[in-house]
């Protein structure tokens, strides 16, 4: 086992983590900081595999990840706080006027 | 000949046609002189026809009416003495029937669509009558039933008269379903739908097929023919104006069912189970129809019922295989019969539509002389006595049951015979207390005076009167010094069989004890219905008033109908409408539709608008997904 | 080098187009009305107009984008859809007051999102076309402020979209992880392809496409954000971003080896049926029309898949599926259309006329937005004489021609059920009797231009779908 | 020339749709356009009779129309469909008279649906490419849904809805089997085709038939209608405006039945010829059991209605049979039942217009009243009920006489059917025509309109009752090409 599966498998904790987060958290904030932590297990497991394949290209991605992930948290956060701002709650599962 | 048969047969329905497109816009004055016209222009036809064809057998063809292959269907002719013999009766009884009807009509609104209908019954009759090909025949046959629902039910304000008329036009048809069987099974066997060849190729048909040819056809003739068990629409039919009654009694309707068993005689003589059958069916109905005649109130119900007695006999014949008797009775029995409709018609219009033959009595006689003695005639004709047509005829077919073998026959003979005295005994109940004694009710004699029927009315009745008694010149038996024309001119019938010498002492043995029999029959009828009479009387007291009732109902057959047939029909298609069609099957359907909708309420809970429960179902599904990948993993 | 660029010359008008009208906006303060309009059209068209007209050859940019005819195809297809969204937004935006640079920009680059998604040959590409749709459309939903309902629907697709796509990005880090490569096809056919983790990576990736094309059990989303959503947005939302994203999974399964695909195609089956099923049965007691809608889209994203079950092989299936596409595009956007333009004279102009007892007898009120929309649920419906009826046989031939027989039966089930909640719509607009008439909006040129179009294009499709088939044979070859 | 005037025929009432939709604020002018468009239509059928019989052949046309899927359009004209079409034609331009009046509210809309689905029904008699039949078997389907759905009577939506599901399931199914039976054929020739001329070449497993041949089966037994699929027609019927109970009973039932013998015999010989028994069976069913729950109905319109899937339960056990005499009778009776029973809805639709009701109940007594309205209604029950001299019995003769030839117990029972008939029939005479009249209201009998309207009928009933070897004539040759085809393919398949 070399190195690189021990980072894929850190990676997939860290995935593991992240959808718990997203799953069990009822808060907006912690759940966007659940999908972060996804994302950077993703970027974990690609710097695992670039090492695996000693290519590049997975170590280039990270980087677009990171800059995704940044505007997906700035979208986010402003989208949040503006509903919080409407309806004073943070809380995920009061948004449930649509439904059925 | 081909233009003299068909404006033979056109002639009544362009008179028909004439009143239905352009009755209501001509005066009453041409619609009656044209329906006339027609039907008597018709019988100088038939005159011409009959004269020119000397007894030949002629088919023609007039045109096709449509053929696939070879179910080709010809509106053609078959002019034989048969057919030439019944197409005088009927034309010549019909023509007197429309001169007559033009008075009794006088004051009625509906003129136009009864002389409309009247035509089109003489040429639906006419069609019967010379159809060579089965299909051609059925049109007549329809339209007769048709016209006949029409006739029956033309007072339709009333809706008894309606339901009269359905009534007979229903039961009519159950008998045409056996009628078109027996056309799928001609076609079936002889790939042709003319009688002449399947007449001629009759002798390839096997015993069994023959009988099932005969009661097929026995069942069609009953319905048209008032036969047991479909006889229970004849009575009511009286609901129709009495000139109706008297063409469909006499000369047209009734006798087409006979008529049919005369013309295809041949498919079913071989066997003799059908003859039996016939013959039963016809003395049942001689003595049923007997029997209901004699306790009826109603001066028309005794006629129809004495009708169905008397169609009765001519099936006999048939049966007995003497179809010259049952053609000779038919004839005798279209005038007298005719005869007696009329001057009940003349009875009837003079009281103001009174019925009821405890309203009448001698003032009839006093006032309406010339309607009195045709009665009479009539009657004595009915009831056999001799000389009349009604005596010759009717002997001719008690000689034929009695000679034809078979201890059965015997029976059947005594049967008749016994009905003969019945026959006697109701007609001139009818007669004493229509034209005698004093009327039950009095109290009403002041307010209704007896108007005098219009000339045209009572004129019809001689030359009937007069044939009703003298007809029996057309086939007197050897014995009483007649050549037997009728016999002579039928000859060539087909299955007109000669029946050899009748022994002489048969002959005149059965002569003396009609006449004897009807002699006895009028004078019980004396004392018991005379102006002094026992039971002149609308019922009769204590115990014999159940027997009284059975006989005025007709052994309650018609109530039988009703509870038995009828009422479980229409019950039954409520029940299929209501609880099969619309509670099974539809609200079955909606159920399954509705299924639908109870999934989709369920599914529609899942989603709930909650985030939570969506994050919860976006891994559960990468889970699943993971688990199917593993599954195809692991089995591949 | 030079044809490099041409190749992305379209995905460059759009995004210039893009940051041109997000500097209109910050600089030019007193423009003349509809400048941002006009500019996003423009954009629109004239990229549709260099996909179209200019070839360029070969993948360009080391195989990142492909410049192939198929995926210039698509991007023409975006181009139309976005702007028959323009046309049908132009009102309806600046009666709701959100017609600004952002709502404009944003539509172009959501567009070249689809572009980049559709036409991407490496997991990057398509993962940075996905994410560039995906928050434009976070903020495309909840841009009509004042609304509480498209806040909220902002808000849960953000959540559940960010969610997938880090899924989806988890996924492709683990195929490439497994195999290697980051070349789309090149990672599907892989020779050490058959490990569990590449499994787990293919996995993924199918969970993050299911969520973008709402395909049951990842469907949840989809009726709350487009009941919630502006209806033109919506609109765009279920066509567009679907579109691109089914162009994606057709290179998917038409490059991925035959081992893989026989580990796929059983996934995708069982998706296509439950996608059937669940959207059409559930689809029958909506009584909000945008609901309805969504139920209706994610049971036509069914069909479609279905039908990509059947496009490996002779091309009929890729056909069907492209065709179905573009029929799709167009029919959907009509309904939504209609709902956008029933809605402009709304009350407070805040939510959309949504609910069908509003709809009643709304084809006499306004013949034309009615006619369309009745027009489009025909089409939705699979009948006759609409594009929509043609397609659907098209896609039921694939599948029964591929043999896919017991799913074209549940397909088949499936449109009989979804017959009824479409005709249910139909009789409610021609069969009810008018509610009280609301005081009508001047609709605009735009509006009615985009409606007459679509509905010409529908029937059009329906009659004379020849010449799309032929062009679609072509770029297949 | 001849195949541009099929095409003509075809698309000339929907371009005259188009052309009365642009008329929408003229009622007036949207009636005579429709007049001129139905009776231009009828003009150029009766044009195409003639040339039909001066010389007769089969006319064809067929052009490419979708490549991809080796969709032709493709038109042939044989005696059969030049019966239908000009039937058609007939009935619509009864129809825009019969909506003359009665129609008031979105006159243009209502035309512009009738003459599509005149389009629609007459592009099916004629289409020869299976795809062009699918697409006009749907076509027709919905105006008519929109006829009921919108100038229907009280419960018309939940009616139209009906009728449209029950329609659809059908065909949805045919479809499926529609592509099964091309695909199969793919398969085997290599050619993806449409036509069923050479789909018919197709073989198939004795399994995989029965399965297709269920499916079309199904979407034409909904049509026609069969037991036990019949409940939408009823329903249908009785909230339909006049126009489209005639529309309905006239032509969309017939494309059932033109269906079934077109396509589902010859193409599925096998299976047809052992689903004879079953469709004896569920033809008997409907002819008894149409007529016996007629007799229960108090609504005129459904009484017809029900009647209707009697007689289509004879015309169905017309077609089990699959004899010369029997399949020529089945087919005449098509055009008589169109006829006969349109005629019956047009009556009923004008009884109530005038007295406000269907229910026979507040019928009664109309012969007094109007007695020209009432003679019509009588000569076209007797013609329902089979009088000799009126067309129904030709066809019903036929039917049952050649019955025999096959199956002789299926005649006899057929021929008790008649008396069903009749007591339904007779009943609601009497209801409506006869007895008291119910009001003092005077009702105006009928006025020029209406009565060419039924004299029209009334004189093709006649006609066909007296004359109808020109029609049989029309029928001969195509009927012998059916029974010759899938003769030939029962014993290439060992049957």
């Amino acid at each position: 086992m070399a190195v690189y599966g021990q980072v894929i498998l850190l990676g997939m904790m860290l995935f593991v983590i992240g959808g718990a987060c997203v799953l069990i958290r009822r808060n907006l904030i912690m759940i966007l900081i659940g999908v972060e932590i996804m994302l950077n297990a993703a970027g974990i497991v690609f710097i695992a595999a670039s090492l695996r394949w000693g290519a590049l290209d997975g170590q280039a991605f990270v980087i677009f990840i990171m800059a995704v992930a940044a505007a997906e948290v700035a979208v986010g956060l402003a989208l949040i706080v503006y509903c919080q701002g409407r309806s004073g709650s943070i809380n995920a599962d009061t948004y449930n006027t649509l439904k059925g | 000949m081909k233009p003299i048969l068909l404006l033979l047969m056109l002639f009544p329905l362009l008179g028909g046609l004439f009143s239905a497109l352009f009755g209501r816009r001509v005066s009453r004055w041409t619609v009656e002189r044209v329906a006339c016209a027609g039907v008597i222009l018709s019988f100088i036809m038939a005159l011409i026809a009959f004269d020119s064809s000397g007894g030949k057998h002629q088919i023609i063809t007039f045109f096709t009416w449509f053929q696939v292959a070879d179910f080709s269907v010809l509106m053609d002719v078959r002019f034989d003495p048969l057919a030439a013999f019944m197409a005088l009766t009927v034309t010549f009884v019909s023509s007197l029937i429309h001169i007559y009807s033009v008075g009794y009509m006088k004051h009625d609104e509906g003129y136009v669509r009864y002389f409309c209908y009247l035509n089109l019954f003489v040429f639906s009759m006419l069609v019967i009558t010379l159809a060579d090909n089965l299909v051609f025949l059925f049109l007549g046959w329809e339209g007769v039933g048709f016209c006949s629902y029409g006739l029956i039910g033309f007072w339709y304000k009333d809706m008894k008269n309606a339901s009269a008329g359905r009534k007979a036009f229903l039961l009519t048809r159950i008998g045409d379903v056996a009628f078109g069987i027996a056309i799928g099974l001609f076609f079936l066997i002889f790939n042709s739908l003319s009688i002449t060849y399947i007449n001629g190729h009759a002798d390839i048909l096997t015993p069994g097929t023959m009988t099932l040819f005969g009661l097929l056809l026995l069942w069609a003739a009953a319905g048209k023919s008032a036969q047991l068990p479909l006889s229970v629409w004849l009575p009511d039919a009286m609901a129709g104006p009495t000139p109706v009654s008297a063409l469909i009694h006499a000369a047209t309707m009734v006798t087409a069912g006979v008529y049919l068993l005369m013309r295809l005689f041949p498919v079913f003589s071989g066997s003799a189970t059908a003859m039996a059958f016939i013959a039963v069916a016809g003395t049942l109905t001689a003595f049923y129809g007997a029997c209901a005649a004699l306790m009826q109130g109603d001066i028309k119900r005794v006629l129809a019922y004495s009708t169905i007695s008397q169609l009765g006999y001519m099936f006999l014949a048939v049966g007995a295989g003497n179809i010259t008797a049952g053609m000779f009775h038919l004839v005798t029995h279209a005038f007298f019969k005719a005869l007696l409709f009329l001057a009940a018609g003349c009875v009837i219009h003079a009281l103001h539509e009174e019925q009821n033959i405890f309203r009448m009595g001698k003032k009839l006689r006093l006032a309406l002389p010339g309607v009195y003695w045709p009665f009479l005639a009539g009657a004595a004709a009915l009831s056999a006595l001799p000389p009349t047509a009604g005596f010759f005829s009717k002997d001719e077919i008690l000689i034929s049951t009695f000679l034809h073998a078979g201890i059965f026959y015997k029976f059947l003979w005594f049967i008749a015979i016994l009905t003969a005295a019945l026959t006697a005994l109701y007609t001139f109940r009818l007669f004493f207390i229509v034209f005698t004694g004093e009327s039950l009710y009095y109290e009403e004699e002041s307010e209704k005076s007896v108007e005098k029927p219009p000339p045209n009315m009572i004129a019809t009745l001689w030359p009937l009167g007069v044939l009703a008694i003298f007809a029996g010149l057309l086939n007197l038996p050897a014995g009483w010094g007649g050549g037997g024309w009728l016999s002579e001119y039928f000859l060539n019938i087909p299955g007109a069989a000669h029946h050899g010498e009748i022994p002489h002492s048969v002959e005149n043995g059965m002569a003396i004890a009609s006449a004897v029999i009807g002699i006895f029959g009028i004078i019980c009828a004396w004392f018991l219905y005379g102006p002094k009479g026992l039971l002149r009387r609308p019922d009769l007291p204590g115990a014999w008033g159940g027997l009284f009732d059975l006989l005025r109902e007709a052994f309650y057959l018609d109530w039988l109908y009703r509870r038995y047939i009828a009422w479980p029909f229409e019950k039954m298609a409520d029940i299929l409408w209501n609880r099969v069609d619309r509670e099974g099957i539809d609200r079955g359907l909606y159920s399954f539709a509705n299924t639908f909708m109870l999934f989709s309420q369920i599914l529609r809970e899942w989603t709930s608008g909650r985030l939570s429960g969506y994050l919860f179902m976006l891994f559960m599904g990468l889970t699943v997904i993971l688990c199917l990948l593993a599954i195809n993993f692991s089995i591949l | 080098m030079q044809s490099d660029w041409i190749v992305i010359l379209p995905h460059l008008f759009l995004a210039g187009g893009g940051l041109l009208i997000f500097c209109i906006g910050a600089f030019w303060k007193n423009r003349p009305d509809g400048t941002l309009f006009i500019t996003a059209l423009l954009s629109a068209g004239a990229a549709a107009v260099e996909a179209l007209a200019f070839s360029g050859s070969g993948t360009p940019f080391a195989g990142m984008v492909s410049g192939d005819s198929f995926s210039r195809f698509f991007i023409a297809l975006f181009c139309g859809i976005s702007v028959i969204t323009l046309l049908f937004s132009r009102r309806y935006a600046l009666h709701r007051r959100f017609s600004g640079d952002e709502f404009y920009g944003l539509i172009l680059f959501a567009t070249l999102g689809m572009a980049l998604a559709a036409g991407a040959t490496h997991w990057a590409i398509l993962f940075l076309g996905v994410e560039l749709l995906s928050i434009s459309l976070y903020i495309l939903i909840a841009i009509h402020k004042s609304s509480q309902a498209a806040n909220e629907a902002g808000i849960k697709y953000f959540i559940m979209g960010s969610a997938a796509s880090a899924i989806l990005l988890f996924g492709i880090a683990i195929l490439y992880a497994s195999t290697g490569e980051m070349g789309i096809v090149e990672s599907l056919n892989a020779p050490d392809s058959r490990n569990p983790l590449f499994l787990l990576g293919l996995g993924m990736v199918i969970t993050g496409f299911g969520f973008k094309i709402s395909l049951v059990p990842f469907h949840l989303w989809t009726p709350d954000v487009y009941q919630g959503a502006p209806a033109p947005v919506a609109g765009f939302l279920s066509t567009g971003s679907k579109i691109a994203m089914v162009a994606a999974l057709l290179r998917i399964v038409t490059g991925a080896s035959p081992p893989v695909w026989e580990v796929i195609a059983p996934v995708i089956w069982t998706l296509a049926a439950l996608t059937i099923i669940v959207g059409n049965l559930t689809a029958l007691v909506q009584d909000h029309i945008k609901r309805l809608l969504a139920y209706s889209s994610i049971a036509q994203m069914g069909y479609l898949l279905m039908a990509l079950l059947a496009s490996r092989g002779d091309g009929a299936g890729a056909s069907a599926v492209i065709f179905y596409s573009v029929i799709y595009a167009f029919m959907d956007l009509g309904a939504f259309g209609a709902v956008s333009l029933v809605s402009l004279g709304e009350p407070m102009a805040r939510a959309d006329r949504d609910s069908l007892t509003a709809y009643r007898g709304l084809g006499y009120e306004y013949p034309f937005a009615g006619a369309l929309l009745a027009v489009s649920l025909l089409s939705l419906a699979g009948l006759p004489p609409t594009g929509g009826f043609i397609g659907k046989f098209a896609l039921f031939q694939a599948a029964i021609g591929a043999d896919y027989m017991a799913i074209a039966v549940i397909g088949i089930i499936g449109a009989i059920i979804s017959i009824y909640y479409y005709i249910k719509v139909i009789a409610v607009l021609y069969m009810r009797p008018t509610r009280v008439p609301t005081p009508h909006t001047f609709p605009g040129f735009s509006g009615p231009v985009a409606c007459a179009s679509i509905f010409a294009l529908i029937v059009l499709m329906g009659i004379l779908p020849g010449s799309l088939l032929e062009v679609i044979a072509v770029i297949l070859s | 020339m001849i195949p541009l005037l099929l095409s003509a025929i075809i698309f000339l009432p929907l371009f005259g749709g188009l052309i009365v939709l642009a008329f929408s604020r003229y009622p007036d002018r949207c009636r005579w356009i429709s007049l001129g468009i139905t009776g231009a239509d009828l003009f150029l059928v009766a044009n195409l009779l003639v040339q039909f019989i001066q010389n007769p052949g089969a006319i064809t046309v067929d052009l490419l129309w979708i490549e991809t899927f080796g969709i032709r359009y493709a038109l042939a004209l044989d005696g059969i469909s030049l019966l239908l079409i000009l039937l058609t034609a007939f009935l619509t331009l009864l129809c825009v008279l019969v909506s003359w009046r009665s129609i008031t509210k979105r006159v243009a809309a209502f035309h512009f649906f009738l003459l599509l689905s005149q389009t629609g029904v007459i592009g099916l008699f004629l289409a020869t490419d299976l795809f062009l039949f699918y697409l006009f078997w749907e076509l027709q389907v919905i105006p008519l849904f929109f006829l009921i759905g919108i100038w229907g009577h009280s419960d018309r939506v939940h009616a139209a809805i009906k009728f449209f599901i029950f329609s659809i399931t059908g065909s949805l199914l045919m479809l499926i089997a529609l592509i099964g039976v091309v695909m199969i054929h793919k398969s085997q020739t290599g050619e993806v085709s449409f036509s069923i001329y050479a789909l018919n070449t197709t073989l198939l497993t004795a399994k995989t038939e029965g399965w297709l041949y269920a499916a079309f089966l199904l979407a034409f037994a909904i049509k026609i209608p069969l037991f036990p699929v019949h409940t939408w027609l009823p329903d249908a019927h009785t909230e339909a405006p006049t126009a489209g109970s005639v529309i309905l009973a006239g032509l969309l039932l017939k494309t059932g039945m033109y269906g079934l013998f077109r396509i589902g015999f010859p193409l599925f010989p096998g299976a047809a010829h052992n689903s004879a028994s079953v469709l004896l069976i569920l033809g008997f069913i409907g002819l008894f059991y149409g007529a016996w729950i007629a007799l229960a109905q108090q609504d005129m319109k459904r009484l017809v209605a029900y009647s209707s899937i009697s007689h289509m339960g004879l015309m169905v056990i017309g077609l089990a049979l699959w004899n010369r005499y029997t399949l020529s009778g089945s087919i005449l009776q098509m055009i008589n039942h169109g006829l006969v029973t349109s005629a019956l809805f047009i009556l009923v639709g004008m009884i109530d217009e005038r007295i406000g009701s269907r229910q026979m109940e507040k019928a009664g007594g109309l012969w007094r009243k109007m007695p020209l309205l009432s003679g019509f209604f009588l000569l076209f029950a007797m013609a329902s009920v089979g009088l000799p001299g009126l067309n129904n019995f030709v066809g019903e003769i036929l039917i049952l006489a050649g019955a025999f030839k096959t199956r002789p117990w299926v005649g006899a029972l057929g021929f008790v059917g008649i008396v069903f008939t009749l007591v339904y029939t007779l009943r609601l005479i009497q209801e409506v025509l006869f007895g008291e009249p119910k009001t003092d209201d005077p009702y105006p009998d009928l006025s020029l309109r209406e009565t060419a309207i039924l004299g029209a009928i009334a004189i093709v009933v006649i006609f066909i009752g007296l004359h109808p070897d020109p029609l049989l004539n029309l029928l001969e040759g195509p009927v012998g090409e059916l029974l010759g085809g899938t003769k030939n393919l029962l014993t290439l398949q060992g049957y």
